[in-house]
């Protein structure tokens, strides 16, 4: 009997991952299904010498959480789909500038006011492509404790490792259930990379030394300039196309070719897999427990799980094209992640969505008789 | 002329029927609000489990009514009308 | 018992989603079993119905939602009405008999306890109805151990109801083997 | 003699979902009263709102009712009252809603003096979502995410609105329904931006907190903690400390917008036509 | 030498044309490229009995048009990538309460501030994908100033028809370029339908009828309910699950089941084509271009270029995959575009994209050289 | 004797991007006085802007710079700050950016009294996206989105400023650039949030529009509109008509934010030890 | 000629992209050819550089940009430095010589004319600079009939310059043809 | 003393130098500001075309300067100092 186990709502666990992973600022507005975000980080933030402040809107909130990360203060902010769509134009500002942020999404019912208090996996498509203008983002989607633990570590340390806006994407399911889990300690935390020169040689957008410069803090002897507008590598705008575009490249470079370190997924009895099924989240744990029920039946069912939803696990998915004829997609929402899954197969599996909206979760059995119907 | 005004205006105040009230159970959430503010201790709040709070107003002393009108005016809930 | 799952049903402000997480807590913390507690989430109505399912499995609990309830605690008509629909034909209703009158016989097997009036009369608080509820769910599940849902009450209880608590819970068991459910085996230690 | 509210409700969505005690309703009927004491018809009128409880108003009134995103409401409202002139539009608020992520929508009705009616609920706290700190929540009381008290001072929405150029302004509780319709009855009848400010309860998400959960105690708050504006002009800044004037504040002929545009129209028009 | 005709800039085009096709309400916030739109609107509304109104910030404007629609008033607003950004959550609104609006975003280069006034079409996913939630919304993208014009008249036409917001997507370039136009009186315009039965039986969602209930203009003695929430039939919140589905599934469907009606689109000398191109708005317009100086040189090039962006042209493009080994799409972007291009053809043509940002334009020779390399 | 401006510019940026005669630039002159009499270290403080004309001061100016997003400077900067207490964080905005698109943040940081030190540059204008209309615009003026005369009341930004808490407010304007350079020395001793309203001139976009493109004359008329407070207490609202006052109109010592939350955190910790 | 591309630069307040919108004017609506007028739009400096294109062709102008410019104006010495670059190698360039000094003389063939003098000295108002670099841009290129240009001129003209104009229009052609540039053959009517 | 006092002030007056007017060329774009506010006419606009606005300012009566800096304090340009 280990004390140290504890029942931890999901949102719960978010913010104390955080804390952990070195987060010591909270800008937030409350909103459900993600408000016990706030409240944990209202309540603990201030006990470790951090701060919680709640902003007039997300728009205020996600500023706020820029602002702290260049004075060198690791932030993060939470949400669900409508102040995920008021953030997104300071997220874009997040990109541009290359500054590490972690924004949660705990996904209800949309469009708009929608469905409050129930799940949803309706953000998808909106966390990659919520804000004006190209820019790259990291967005990970976890389904058990232990990866929403390990995932907001991580959600930290790839913000940090690349100077990137990174999305933690969870559902009302996951974000409001509690269930047991012992907070581990074998975990790693990144801290950006600071100048290792001079600030007379310092530049922050500086690509000669790797696609990732480093980053100094405000007000530690480094004077540049950060601006939303396109700029050279010393921080200063531009309209010099070369310039842009070579800047442009590098950040998504930054992401794409480091793919190995970034993509993160689980495989569920693949091996032998005839049928496949691609989920994540909550709906990650439904189509487990299909691929179960189906075994059970003599149906070689199998799951892949990405946990990075962005970049998206390409390659991994178009192997399991190459292995079985059919690719099920359940999904809270009307088809999103099927869209990417489709581009990626190259027509080599047949792709076909299991959805639902309205509220209710796809139940296992739901997914074992989509399985069926296509055997 | 003044007696004749006075005369009329209790004549009027005669002709008016005795305050009736009425209680609305199913909208009623037993919040106490009009049974604190009537003047004249007019309502009561009676326990009841089946109810929101486990209460429901009941008027058990409906001739003491001034038709004041605050009970009727402050029920968050539309649930109590003063004829 | 593989996965097992339980759901209380009350009104706002009576305290069944604390007496969930105490049971979630039995398991996980004292009985080192697995667990998932979701309690409903709606804007609407305080004092309206409200719920919290519990899933408990000694082995990892993949799917989190509850899909056929074997269990089902209802302390007001309204949330039996709105929730019971998951109960598993054949599952367990245990109704506080003084609130919940109109249930569905043919469908369950039903247990009638007055807990309020229980718990006004044996220990003269109502805030105990929880806890009683507590007793005679475990009691009558046998989901968790008796030892494991004392010490998870006990760590729960605010400073000076302890006993009054111990009392209450003992009074659930109590009453569950009136109703003829089996003491406990003691395999509490073995559940794991 | 009892009032019909039943004609302005619609029934079949009754009871409402307000908690029990919660001050909305009590707003809401004074409203009403208003209303129907302005003679509109119901086809006249739209009642719109953001999101939170107080906004949930418009499911249960029987007018042409729109229930919009947190915040927004007034830009709504200013849509349909530039498209329809001649109608009615009423706004019912949060004070989350209006003064927190709504708070540059007030600032810019007010400022236009665009002809609508903002009835501001102030509960001073975040119902809908769970007790959260709002911008009005006094200082030092708790809140879920002001556990050790709120840190930042309360904005008073109708001193903002009087400075951004809102020209009738009143504030009013929930303890004095029969003045909060005179407020809202003198606030429709107003030709100019008007803000009603109905102090209110929350006994569930504020109460609560705040060892105020009784919902007529809540009330007795309420009522002590508003000051009429005249006997406030002889009180001292720290008399006044923590407590909110009430009356109509602030009373004033100025442009109205949709007026104003009439005149645009013309000028317009003439400089097209004469060129 | 017909006086009739003029030099119209494209954005004070899109104005008039909006202005032809019964728009009569305009809420904007000034932003480049798309001021002169306001600009426009604020000095001729008014002469046709109209309103303009400057609102606060894109929010507002947002939320303004929405109500102006509700009472009857056909309703646009203009904006540009920030802008854009910030509107999307009355954006999805607008969608789930099927309030017809059209939206102009004069795409600027991105992310954040980016380049101001320089040209970009980094907006298309977001156009797609900008808001929460599951949503389907319209989007047109034209390129010459017939399609300028005749889009904007149809964007209103196509919002009326099927009570939903229309994106109509321009570049700086197409905005700020004047040519000579003579403005067309052979075009159809399209009001809402109104409902034909008494208030008592009116209800604004009701699919009984078809998938585009009609609307009833408030104030006009049909009192029901608008809501964000997901609603029943009536417009009031419901979080009945069937009932959300069915009524998801229809608004989907409003669109998806009448591609004929709404997919527009361009085919340049594709009959023979051997290698395809794909390409939008200005950048449709280079490549035509490039077509001819491909075929200059005894190479079989072809253009489909897509007006309606969204819902994509998506057999169109399959067909095409079937002709043709290559495709090719050229876009002031990194690939946005392209990805759906790939998800369309199924892996029946290659397909790569030619990619510029940085504020200038891809000049036809670019993308002649990208046709060479790939033969 | 000449103030050692070059210390504080980037001199490889200069000359700076704002237009022959622009008011702009003789506010950013006051700010470099005013942060040189304090003292402060250049690596000690940020200048963080929105979007404009006037924003893109921080383009100049050897600090920690940031030009954020438009209108959201106070925004980052309220982060920037509780990040580090201990810094100094200036924000300049223009009319637009800060009492339009970001008027909200502008009335929550005065509530928060949080203490930053925001500049305005108010030059009645959108300067930079080419002569469109502000909320500042004065009645009846020409703007590009305003052809026929602005419809709307200019908001006095100074007024709401104190009505939404900000405990210092001073109002200046660039003919008067001694003033000034007072104004923000003040503001920045000044502990908690201090608002420097600069009437300034926008020649190109504003004066063109209304008869005032001579940069000397549009000074004159600034300079000329600007009434001191002591006179205005003086005059008639027929009189004050179109004038704006000027001086510093509040100051008061009042809760600071960052104070109150290093007050949250050991009563936290306390809180936190004593479980 | 089938497509023909010019840029006017100047600075800010010259009017240069006035005199691009007649000359696209003289074009579409007089001479019914297809043509394109871009002006820059820069948030920088005003009183900085700024140009504008117009492109002009018998058949519709498909690419919209300007791509290899074939007459090139520059009434001011910034304005040249920053957008001559797009001139062909060979093209007309035509300068201010009152402003301009500094430019390539190898790479393009060169035209200088004082014209800012002309306009002081001849018509008196500096106002019409932009007439007379119309009237020689059109007498240069031949790109549109000296008839549009006229009419174009005369219909942006305000009440009371007509003549001025004119004359200053007349003025341009004069100085091109004493550069050599012959006169106009009658063929605006067949130009369409 | 106090004759001292004033001796020496008129001594410091003496020791400072006659003002210097420094015009930083690049930086001037004429908007004659500083022109218009001298109060001593110190300054004059030259025409200039290779200028922004096609002026520049130019120092003419250096000596009539009274060091008074309102033309340093209100050239928006940092095109003007007085030493
Ligand atoms: C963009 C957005 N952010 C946050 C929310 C969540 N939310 C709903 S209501 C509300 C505040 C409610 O408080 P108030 O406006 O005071 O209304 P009350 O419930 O107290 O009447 C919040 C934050 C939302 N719906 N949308
Ligand atoms: C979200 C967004 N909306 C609009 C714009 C366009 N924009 C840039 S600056 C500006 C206003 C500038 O006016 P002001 O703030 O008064 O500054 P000034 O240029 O006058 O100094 C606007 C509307 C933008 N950049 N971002
Ligand atoms: S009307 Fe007045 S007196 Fe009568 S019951 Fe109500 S509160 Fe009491
Ligand atoms: S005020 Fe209304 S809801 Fe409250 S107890 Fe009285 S009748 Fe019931
Ligand atoms: S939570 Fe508060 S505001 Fe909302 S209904 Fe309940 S009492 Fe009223
Ligand atoms: S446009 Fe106006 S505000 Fe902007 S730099 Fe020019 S004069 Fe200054
Ligand atoms: S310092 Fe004063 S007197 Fe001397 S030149 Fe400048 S304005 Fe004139
Ligand atoms: S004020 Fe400055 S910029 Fe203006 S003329 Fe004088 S020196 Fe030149
Ligand atoms: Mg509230
Ligand atoms: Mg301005």
């Amino acid at each position: 009997m280990d004390k140290k186990i504890q029942l931890w709502e999901g949102n719960h666990l978010v913010a104390e991952a955080a804390i952990r992973a070195g987060c010591r600022f909270f800008a937030g507005y409350p909103i459900t299904p993600s408000s016990e975000v706030a409240e944990y980080m209202a309540w603990k933030l201030p006990q470790v010498g951090g701060t919680f402040i709640q902003m007039e809107d997300e728009i205020a909130s996600m500023g706020a959480i820029i602002g702290a990360s260049l004075a060198g203060v690791k932030s993060m902010t939470a949400t669900s789909g409508p102040g995920f769509s008021l953030k997104q134009e300071n997220l874009g500002f997040a990109c541009i500038a290359e500054i590490p942020v972690v924004i949660l999404n705990v996904m209800r019912g949309g469009p708009s006011t929608g469905l409050p208090t129930h799940p949803s996996q309706m953000d998808v498509m909106q966390a990659r492509w919520g804000t004006h203008g190209d820019h790259w983002i990291i967005a990970i989607a976890p389904a058990y404790m232990d990866e929403i633990f390990r995932g907001t570590v991580r959600a930290f340390n790839l913000a940090e490792k690349y100077r990137v806006p990174v999305i933690i994407l969870l559902d009302e399911i996951l974000g409001h259930m509690h269930e047991g889990y012992e907070i581990p300690d074998d975990f790693e935390i990144i801290d950006r990379a600071k100048p290792d020169v001079p600030p007379e040689e310092y530049f922050p957008y500086d690509d000669s030394k790797g696609d990732v410069p480093p980053l100094a803090p405000f007000f530690t002897g480094y004077r540049y300039n950060v601006t939303g507008l396109n700029h050279d590598k010393s921080g200063f705008p531009t309209t010099n196309p070369e310039l842009i575009q070579r800047d442009m490249e590098r950040q998504r470079r930054k992401l794409y070719a480091n793919l190995d370190d970034i993509l993160w997924y689980d495989e569920y009895k693949l091996d032998d897999a005839e049928i496949g099924l691609v989920a994540f989240g909550s709906m990650g744990r439904s189509a487990q427990v299909a691929v179960d029920l189906a075994r059970e039946q003599g149906i070689k069912a199998g799951l892949f799980r990405p946990i990075t939803l962005w970049p998206f696990p390409e390659e991994k998915v178009q192997q399991l094209a190459e292995q079985v004829d059919t690719i099920l997609v359940p999904e809270m929402n009307l088809g999103q992640l099927i869209l990417e899954v489709e581009r990626c197969v190259h027509g080599k599996a047949n792709v076909e969505g299991v959805n639902k909206v309205g509220g209710l979760p796809i139940e296992p059995p739901e997914i074992l008789e989509a399985i069926k119907a296509r055997i | 002329m003044a007696e004749t005004a006075t005369a009329e205006k209790v004549a009027k105040k005669k002709e008016k029927p005795a305050p009736r009230i009425e209680v609305i159970d199913e909208f009623c959430k037993g919040c106490n609000i009009c049974v604190d503010i009537c003047p004249t201790n007019v309502l009561e709040m009676k326990p009841d489990p089946t109810r929101w709070v486990g209460a429901v107003v009941v008027v058990t002393r409906p001739e003491a009514c001034t038709r004041c009108m605050l009970c009727e005016i402050h029920c968050p809930d539309f649930a109590i009308k003063v004829y | 018992m593989d996965r097992y799952e339980l759901r209380f049903g009350g009104v706002g402000g009576q305290g069944v989603i604390l007496a969930g997480t105490i049971l979630a807590e039995a398991a996980v913390i004292y009985d080192g079993l697995y667990a998932v507690q979701s309690p409903t989430y709606t804007a609407q109505v305080r004092g309206g119905a409200t719920k919290v399912d519990v899933i408990i499995g000694k082995t990892p609990i993949i799917y989190p939602r509850a899909t056929a309830i074997d269990f089902f605690l209802a302390l007001a008509q309204r949330s039996y009405d709105v929730f019971h629909h998951q109960l598993k034909e054949g599952g367990l209703l245990l109704v506080d008999s003084t609130l919940v009158s109109r249930v569905d016989e043919d469908r369950y097997r039903v247990y009638r306890v007055p807990i309020t009036d229980l718990a006004e009369r044996e220990i003269g608080r109502v805030v105990v109805v929880n806890t009683i509820s507590l007793g005679l769910t475990v009691a009558m599940t046998k989901v968790v151990s008796r030892k494991a849902i004392e010490q998870a009450v006990m760590a729960r209880a605010p400073r000076g109801t302890e006993e009054m608590n111990m009392k209450a819970l003992q009074l659930g068991f109590a009453k569950a083997e009136e109703m003829g459910f089996a003491p406990e085996e003691t395999k509490a230690e073995e559940a794991v | 003699m009892a009032f019909n509210y039943e004609y302005y409700l619609r029934m079949d969505k009754m009871p409402h979902m307000w908690c029990p005690g919660c001050g909305i309703g009590i707003v809401v009927k004074a409203m009403l009263r208003a209303i129907d004491k302005m003679g509109w018809s119901k086809d006249d009128v739209a009642v719109v709102s953001g999101i939170g409880c107080t906004s949930r108003t418009p499911g249960y009134v029987d007018f042409n009712t729109l229930h919009t995103t947190h915040g927004r409401a007034l830009t709504f409202a200013t849509g349909l009252k530039l498209a329809r002139p001649d109608k009615h539009v009423i706004v019912i608020s949060g004070d989350g809603d209006a003064a927190a992520i709504g708070g540059n929508h007030f600032l810019h009705a007010c400022r236009r003096n665009i002809d609508l009616t903002l009835i501001v609920v102030n509960n001073y706290i975040y119902g809908m979502t769970g007790g959260q700190a709002s911008p009005t929540t006094p200082f030092g009381a708790r809140a879920s995410t002001a556990p050790y008290g709120a840190v930042d001072s309360p904005l008073d929405i109708s001193r903002v609105a009087i400075a951004a150029g809102a020209s009738y302004v009143a504030r009013g509780t929930v303890a004095q329904g029969f003045m909060l319709e005179k407020f809202i009855y003198n606030g429709f009848k107003h030709k100019g931006f008007a803000v009603i400010e109905a102090m209110s309860t929350c006994p569930i998400q504020y109460g609560r907190r705040n060892k105020l959960s009784d919902p007529v105690q809540l009330l007795k708050w309420v009522k002590e903690h508003g000051v009429p504006a005249k006997k406030a002009e002889k009180m001292s800044p720290e008399e006044l400390e923590g407590k909110f004037i009430t009356g109509e504040l602030h009373n004033q002929e100025r442009v109205e917008y949709t007026e104003e545009y009439e005149l645009v129209r013309q000028r317009a028009q003439e400089a097209a036509g004469a060129r």
